[in-house]
């Protein structure tokens, strides 16, 4: 079967993208596979100036997951553009930037910065990270403020397909799901993070210097199943899923739920080379589950 | 002049266990694998993840190369938490996932005299180290350690080496061995370089003294870290300018004078050369 | 050290209750264990009339964690008091009561039913269950309607300690936190089970006939220190922290951030006389990390 | 008269893995473990979970005592998932938790002829009922299954039971096997107990039956489980009445008229009784 899918705009030889965060600027990861076999790279969330990020300890271990407090540590879009974007193999497979601003008018001015850029097969908009003061969960909560970001992206970044990556922790993902949709977004991404936190009895302290972390892998993967089959059952627009892939049956049970692709995630450090060997074990499965198209499958859980 | 090894480029690999020692105690485990085919320099690392783990821990977990020859890649481990006691209770014929060699490692001129510190289980990346060297005798050694001597292996160096151990069992030990290590990098500096690889508050130490003395130390840090490959930014160490880079890729060794371990050391004025 | 607690008038040897759902109502345990030894009993969700629940598959893994979506199953409170309750050790450890009701009124109707029974040490209110579709999260979603099944419920209840059990599925605990204590609340517990969902790729069926279930076990513990951290903050009543615990060491945390006591929930299905095993580890880690008191201990997280 | 056996109260023990064999392949695991110092009653079961699990699985598995001995308890497992490809890689010296036993066994008056149907792994608390049976030559035993016969312990069965095993590779084997069931079942209807253990779709026929011909049947259910003591509600099954019931304590062996499997079952006549 062709794997490819296509998510409007955004064109993708398979469903297999990686997820912010996770695959650095891509290019961490040449040694361990042809980057060109990927559906589409996501790379970590850029903003306008460069960031240091959050101080040390910026990670923990937790069951079946682990807990992340970066602060969006990044070397701004412009080097970004400079440095990283033409060593990548962006007319093969699409490259999506995933974008970070503490405001509106910060968001809409870095969709004006990678608008024209021909290398940049996407945006992702980040309405969701939880380890920041600023601009992250303050848009992901609230469907009005949600809303007024992704018209100010969309305004600014007409030639690019704008996704639009939303945040767990609310009460009902369906609010903020029609919003961003009504607001134009071209396709929505879900789940970013889910707020968390560690400790350490015998220092008393947070394994955080943050406090809190966004808590993501295996663990997550019930509440992200759930909130990607609510979204699809709200938007018409097409859905990303994403939380806890590790395996080519997770990706299929994503997709069983509606979604038409996904992003993999912690996985990548489960081992460098997991996304490439998904691909191929992705191919496999759907041979030995005789699944015809994607069409056929995508959504036809029957509940 | 650099060391004339290249490093390679690092892969992923899945290595079968050919065999597993242990030394001392069951805490202390030498583990044997399918040697790959890259070269390493001594200070890079490994991230191993065997089979069963599945997805609990999620992590793997960053060991130093401790030796490589034709018929296998060594590993030295120190149980200290569950990933390490898992490790240490597989068998031969188990299999893990390998990726490296990853970092860079201490970059040196074989010609001149090292000072190797090594406290605990920092003691694995020299066993390569000195075994290979073309100039033991160009070496002196000086190791730390908690455990009974029988745990480390420290009997394989070259006899060529002057070699020094001091084990600590009380905080009076501990000062001890900071006043020996303050001695001994006062008295090295400018006669060569110093290597050092151990537990935080050992590098604390090394690194107060090396830049008191303006001595020219390598130390290897031991961060937490989730990928291994520079991707999560997970692993980060502070430089002396503030910013934050990957103990994975631009580490595990730094110079001395580069990294912030101690908020307070960054008044010192060596730090600012 | 003296393990015991007091949560305002419900006093516990120690601070180890059993999570509602996961103990039945105590009597399957005794093989097991001493239940006097505990510090609290919390029993099944009790309605007024008996719930037949709702159909298999109730129940999924997931990794190091579970769903369920039991549907409240219970015998009704009028069978309760009169079958289990003078079989448990009333006189020696608190029975706490977890009530169900599908409207304020029914609450406040179980409160009353609940008020003189002289074996009842406490009631706990459910305001969170995600598996029912009447009852359960609309009113712990919304603190307005929080606000009122607690004031029914407490001026029905005089003589009990009312605990009021939250869901994690909100944007902001701090506000629902806040809302129940002002409505009243005596003690407030959290957290409930998160949403989730489990999908069944061969036979594209839920793996649950409710579709989505109630995520439980280590897997949400991050999730439910935070939260538990937050709360402590917020309110000024004593908190009960649950989510996860499956050794004396996830205690210690919870009590670290604050909580007042804890309850053992999934654990309870790892081996069916953990949570007896817990109290003797506590005891043993108390000692071991030298704590002295729990009010030196409690909430002394350096953060 | 009811089976003398008194199934004592059920403890939670560590156990130790005495030895693991293999049957026909590597998916048919016999473990053998210190045996507990209880009784039991054929049908009863016990929960295990292997002391490396800790959070993942969460669950423990539930397994039919096959077979106990003074020297053993001893358990069949079948390879169908994670769960059981962990367990079939245990090691002699290995420990588990494991506590029953659980629920409710076969009862049935050692006097009267049985006539047992097993498919497949539904075999396993036949092996220690049949070994003990006062009577074997009052038993007539029917097992189906999908694997080679060597897989299955029936070799171990008293020469002086009449058994019959038939292999279903084909869907008409498998229409071949239904027919073989109706058959007996009809034949034996009024002249004793039948009992019955295997997958879901094997007892919806044995039920089938057993009420259209008025059968005199148990059933052991096999429903996911948590807990195994009938705290958690998540293994129940339904019973004609309506009600949700803990299999894991009010069966695992049921009444053929009692629970209903298939809901289309619910209009036949016999059922209402
Ligand atoms: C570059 C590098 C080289 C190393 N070389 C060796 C070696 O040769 N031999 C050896 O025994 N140990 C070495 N370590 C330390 C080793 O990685 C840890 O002891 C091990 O990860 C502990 O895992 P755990 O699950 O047993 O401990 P836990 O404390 O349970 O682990 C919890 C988490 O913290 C991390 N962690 C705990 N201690 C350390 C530590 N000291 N350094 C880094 N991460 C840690 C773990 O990886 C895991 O992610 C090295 C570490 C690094 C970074
Ligand atoms: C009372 C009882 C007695 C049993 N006796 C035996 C026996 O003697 N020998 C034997 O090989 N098997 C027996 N089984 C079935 C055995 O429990 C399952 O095959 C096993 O739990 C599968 O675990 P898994 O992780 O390999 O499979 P997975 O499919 O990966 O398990 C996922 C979940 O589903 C549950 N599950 C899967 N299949 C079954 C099943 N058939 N029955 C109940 N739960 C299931 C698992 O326990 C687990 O919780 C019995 C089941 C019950 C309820
Ligand atoms: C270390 C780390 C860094 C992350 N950084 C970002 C980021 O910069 N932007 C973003 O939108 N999401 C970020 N995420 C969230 C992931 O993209 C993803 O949404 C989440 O981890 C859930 O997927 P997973 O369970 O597959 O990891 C990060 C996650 C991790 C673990
Ligand atoms: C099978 C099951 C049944 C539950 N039933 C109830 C219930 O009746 N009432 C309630 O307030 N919570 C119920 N819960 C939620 C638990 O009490 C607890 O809040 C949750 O499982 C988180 O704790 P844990 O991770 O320790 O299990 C149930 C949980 C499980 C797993
Ligand atoms: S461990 Fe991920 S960047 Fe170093
Ligand atoms: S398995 Fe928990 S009630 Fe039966």
């Amino acid at each position: 079967m062709d794997l490819s899918v296509n998510l409007g705009a955004l064109k993708l030889k398979n469903p297999i993208m990686t997820a912010s965060g996770t695959f650095g600027y891509g290019l961490e990861f040449t040694p361990y596979g042809r980057l060109e076999d990927l559906g589409a790279i996501v790379v970590k969330g850029l903003s306008l100036k460069p960031r240091r990020g959050n101080p040390m300890p910026r990670i923990a271990e937790t069951p079946c997951g682990m807990l992340n407090a970066i602060g969006l540590q990044n070397i701004g879009v412009e080097k970004f553009l400079r440095e990283k974007l033409p060593l990548l193999p962006w007319k093969q497979t699409p490259i999506v930037v995933n974008l970070y601003a503490q405001s509106a008018q910060e968001f809409a001015d870095l969709a004006e910065a990678l608008n024209s850029e021909t290398g940049v097969g996407a945006l992702e908009v980040n309405i969701s990270c939880p380890n920041v003061r600023q601009g992250g969960l303050q848009f992901g909560q609230d469907p009005d403020a949600a809303a007024r970001v992704v018209e100010m992206v969309k305004k600014n970044a007409a030639q690019k397909p704008v996704i639009v990556k939303l945040s767990p922790n609310v009460a009902d993902i369906k609010v903020i799901a029609k919003a961003v949709e009504s607001a134009g977004a071209d396709i929505i991404s879900l789940i970013n993070t889910l707020g968390g936190m560690a400790v350490d009895i015998q220092t008393r302290k947070p394994c955080l210097a943050n406090v809190f972390g966004g808590l993501s892998g295996p663990a997550i993967k019930p509440v992200a199943l759930k909130m990607v089959y609510e979204a699809c059952r709200t938007v018409n627009i097409p859905v990303i899923g994403l939380g806890g892939i590790t395996r080519a049956q997770d990706i299929l049970e994503f997709i069983l739920v509606g979604a038409r692709a996904v992003q993999v995630g912690t996985a990548n450090f489960i081992r460098p080379d997991k996304v490439f060997s998904l691909v191929e074990e992705l191919k496999e499965k759907v041979r030995e589950m005789d699944i015809d198209s994607w069409d056929e499958f995508r959504g036809s859980i029957i509940a | 002049m650099k060391q004339e090894i290249n490093p390679g480029s690092p892969s992923c690999l899945n290595l079968e266990i050919q065999a597993i020692t242990y030394a001392g105690s069951r805490d202390f485990v030498h583990i044997y694998l399918d040697p790959p085919r890259w070269e390493y320099m001594a200070g890079q690392f490994v991230m191993i993840r065997p089979d069963g783990w599945v997805n609990d821990p999620i992590w793997p977990r960053p060991f130093s190369i401790c030796e490589k020859t034709d018929d296998s890649l060594r590993l030295f481990v120190q149980v200290v938490g569950r990933g390490t006691s898992l490790i240490s209770q597989l068998q031969p014929g188990n299999s893990i996932d390998l990726w490296g060699p990853l970092g860079n490692g201490f970059v040196f001129d074989p010609q001149d005299r090292l000072l190797i510190l090594a406290g605990g289980m920092g003691i694995a990346p020299f066993v390569g180290l000195c075994k290979k060297h073309p100039h033991p005798e160009q070496i002196s050694f000086l190791f730390g350690h908690r455990m009974d001597i029988e745990s480390y292996p420290l009997a394989e160096f070259p006899p060529e080496i002057d070699s020094e151990h001091l084990k600590q069992e009380t905080t009076a030990d501990i000062q001890g061995f900071q006043g020996v290590l303050k001695t001994r990098i006062q008295n090295f500096s400018g006669r060569g370089m110093i290597l050092a690889c151990g537990p935080t508050p050992f590098l604390k130490v090394v690194q107060q003294y090396s830049l008191e003395f303006e001595a020219n130390t390598l130390i290897s840090l031991e961060n937490k870290m989730a990928c291994g490959v520079g991707a999560c930014l997970g692993c980060v160490a502070q430089t002396t300018s503030g910013d934050y880079v990957q103990t994975c890729t631009r580490g595990p060794v730094f110079r001395a004078d580069e990294v912030v371990l101690d908020e307070q050391l960054l008044n010192q004025k060596a730090y600012r050369k």
